[in-house]
């Protein structure tokens, strides 16, 4: 068996209209340039990104912003693309900000089959507006929910054909997370190697979690994003 | 005091936060002034931690910047011997666990009991937080670093914030340009010490909390 | 049948349910039976894994044993080309999660909806669960294997288990070595095949709870 | 700095009577043998021990249960050790008792600075007795809380001196999680090596998490537990 696919668009098949994607990177850094790329060419409108960021503008997910094909964004730090605010204020989007550790273990929570958890993060402030608070063991602790999705588009270094992935050095950040948290996983990778390749103790994250794999072809740079 | 530019400003107060670092420990420093800090640091076990995945951050020279290694303000930086990389998951269970010794961060607004508002404005669109939140809950100390007032000369050092707060924690220490501050165990502000060329009086004018001098 | 010893009906049961498993997939094997499904199973693409720690479980040769690999029985087990190692809690969250397409289990009482007792008996003290109710509530598939009666002859096919039951959800399928059910969509035990030797008297005879013929 | 120390002795010089103490180990495999060890020799009594097992039958921690020094257990399987079954029946133990993957999910919990979290496993058994079930869209839960420890003994393959740690096959288990739950982190290894010699990305436990490290002397073999 290959998890092996021979396009972004192959690999992208089962994305479509209304689907909760969650889409790994911190800004560009590890992010799935090639499958947000292939993602622009595709029909589909009214999604539902979960993303730290939404890229930068006209970078990355910037794009599929200004097609207007996001319905909804979730994420920790928007300030990072300045055509989010914009789409904002003219009602074109809805926002929903989470502290990004909340982000984090939100999507980790999802992957592990669990409902919410309390965390202290956010207490008293004006992103625990609506959320239940409650004292465990004499410390205030607000209750967030998992986030689970339909896809997530994720970037790791080395995939083997079965699905086993490492990751490289900070574009690991949200992806080994995301890849717990989607039905359909879809990832692309510096370079596909041989089941066995991988040091069983180094796997980041088993194949287990990953239904199709792909080489990347549009890869960040000290020069920027470059097509390879 | 007025001839000082905005970047030796910066840098001085960067290196007096400097100043409490002693090793060994894990430090985590935001955007801003915190990134100075680095510069500053003389102990060699101080192990920095950024939220993006990296324990063991240090400068990188020019021609070995990579793309794939970059700090929680996307700035290139480099790997110390002996690091460790980590999904963001794992990074903020260290920062919210209370596993990472210090926090320095800058804010807008410190109030007089210590708590800080960092990640809104008031009026504009609430669209980043980022990990401000998690480091004010999760770090052991907090120090935060800011010039002691706004572009138009209005006092930061609050009765009370005026702005959305990061986290009703308080702080642990304040340093500006003209003074540091403790926060006491009674949520008070008190002053340790003036920054160079700072007098008690200028202090007083521009500091709208109350402070124990 | 009475002349079978129980070794020969336990893999018997163990060669059954292997011809279910069609990969690729990823399966969980329990203690006791289900542990005897690894020699039958026919596919490439089926891979093993362990609650302790790895995705990849093969079998072992004498010489190859290394007392620090093994699996949730804490036998000896090799390691299959493409395996991964895991700590427990990501191993969970797999598991209920899931991420993990089967688990066969043993059971000591299933009830007429499918739902299974398999990890205490009352009167004695409760000191053990492991991993069994996380692989009920998180495995996609879980099928049961079991002998059809206890030790004195009674059913463990009831309706209603009299021991506590690991999990509030129904398997999806209960093998012996006289029967194979399923549990249809509306929880109800339905008998697909009788196992060779076996009759549909001697089936209805030794088991307690209703089932669809 | 190193965290190296010469001896079990000092390494446990912290450990003092009425503590809760994680204890890595899946039975023996991957258990601190050689702290276990010097537990038995240490004047300290009333301890909590959280652990998957309480060792097998005078091994392990089979050894401290016998003692009497153990006043509860926190675990998932005590089977494995008839003793404990005794203990509990002369009223001699505190057992509670909960699902593998709550176990390890609750210490998680506990190093991530969460207050609980709700599960599915486990709802509508005898184990979900006491504890407050809750649906969250629509599937039941019940709420299990963080688990934190005075200390953690655990068992790693290589450390550096800075205390980084990597594993050795499932000897992992529950340890990177202990590592990260207990105010101090006590752990032993085949081998300690300068920092630097092991690779960024296939550290386990980063070093912020651990306090002591000692060189194994009890190792679990082919033929049992042997001095080295």
């Amino acid at each position: 068996m290959t998890k092996r696919k021979q396009s972004a668009a192959e690999a992208l098949e089962l994305v479509k209209s209304g689907d909760t994607i969650l889409v790994g990177g911190f800004g560009l850094i590890g992010a799935p340039l090639t499958l947000i790329d292939e993602l622009t060419k595709k029909d589909v409108a009214g999604l539902t990104i979960v993303s730290n960021n939404l890229g930068e503008s006209g970078k990355g997910l910037g794009i599929l912003l200004n097609q207007g094909k996001i319905k909804k964004g979730i994420g920790s730090y928007f300030t990072s693309n300045r055509d989010v605010g914009d789409k904002y204020q003219a009602g074109e989007i809805e926002l929903e900000l989470l502290p990004q550790g909340t982000l984090a273990e939100s999507i980790r929570a999802g992957g592990a089959g669990l409902g919410g958890y309390y965390t202290t993060t956010g207490v008293g402030t004006a992103l625990a507006e609506g959320k239940e608070e409650r004292e465990i063991d004499g410390v205030p602790y607000i209750l967030e929910k998992a986030i689970r999705a339909d896809v997530a588009l994720i970037r790791a270094h080395k995939a083997d054909t079965l699905g086993n992935l490492v990751y490289y050095k900070t574009a690991r950040n949200f992806n080994p997370l995301m890849a717990t948290a989607a039905k359909t996983v879809i990832v692309e990778v510096d370079e596909i190697v041989e089941p066995g390749e991988l040091n069983p103790e180094e796997v980041v994250t088993p194949h287990l979690f990953v239904d199709a794999i792909i080489e990347a072809k549009q890869v960040l740079t000290k020069e920027g994003v470059v097509s390879v | 005091m007025t001839t000082m530019t905005k970047q030796e400003m910066q840098h001085m107060i960067a290196e007096r936060v400097a100043k409490e670092l002693k090793g060994p420990m894990s430090v985590n420093l935001g955007i801003g002034i915190p990134t100075l800090v680095a510069e500053y640091m003389e102990d060699d076990d101080i192990y920095l931690h950024t939220e993006n995945g990296l324990l063991g951050v240090t400068d990188v020279e020019e021609e070995d910047i990579d793309p794939n290694l970059v700090n929680a303000g996307k700035l290139p930086v480099g790997e110390a011997v002996g690091a460790a990389y980590f999904n963001s998951s794992e990074s903020f269970a260290m920062i919210r666990g209370g596993h990472v010794d210090a926090a320095i961060l800058g804010a807008l607004q410190v109030d007089e009991r210590g708590v800080i508002a960092n990640w809104a404005v008031p009026g504009k669109n609430i669209m980043g937080v980022g990990g401000a939140m998690d480091l004010l809950v999760g770090a052991k100390k907090v120090y935060v670093t800011m010039t002691h007032t706004s572009k138009d000369g209005s006092p930061k050092l609050l009765k009370e914030c005026t702005y959305p707060i990061t986290s009703t924690r308080s702080v642990d220490m304040i340093f500006t340009e003209l003074a540091v501050f403790e926060v006491t165990e009674d949520k008070q502000l008190r002053l340790v010490e003036l920054m160079p060329g700072a007098t008690i009086e200028e202090v007083r004018e521009k500091t709208e909390a109350a402070f124990i001098e």
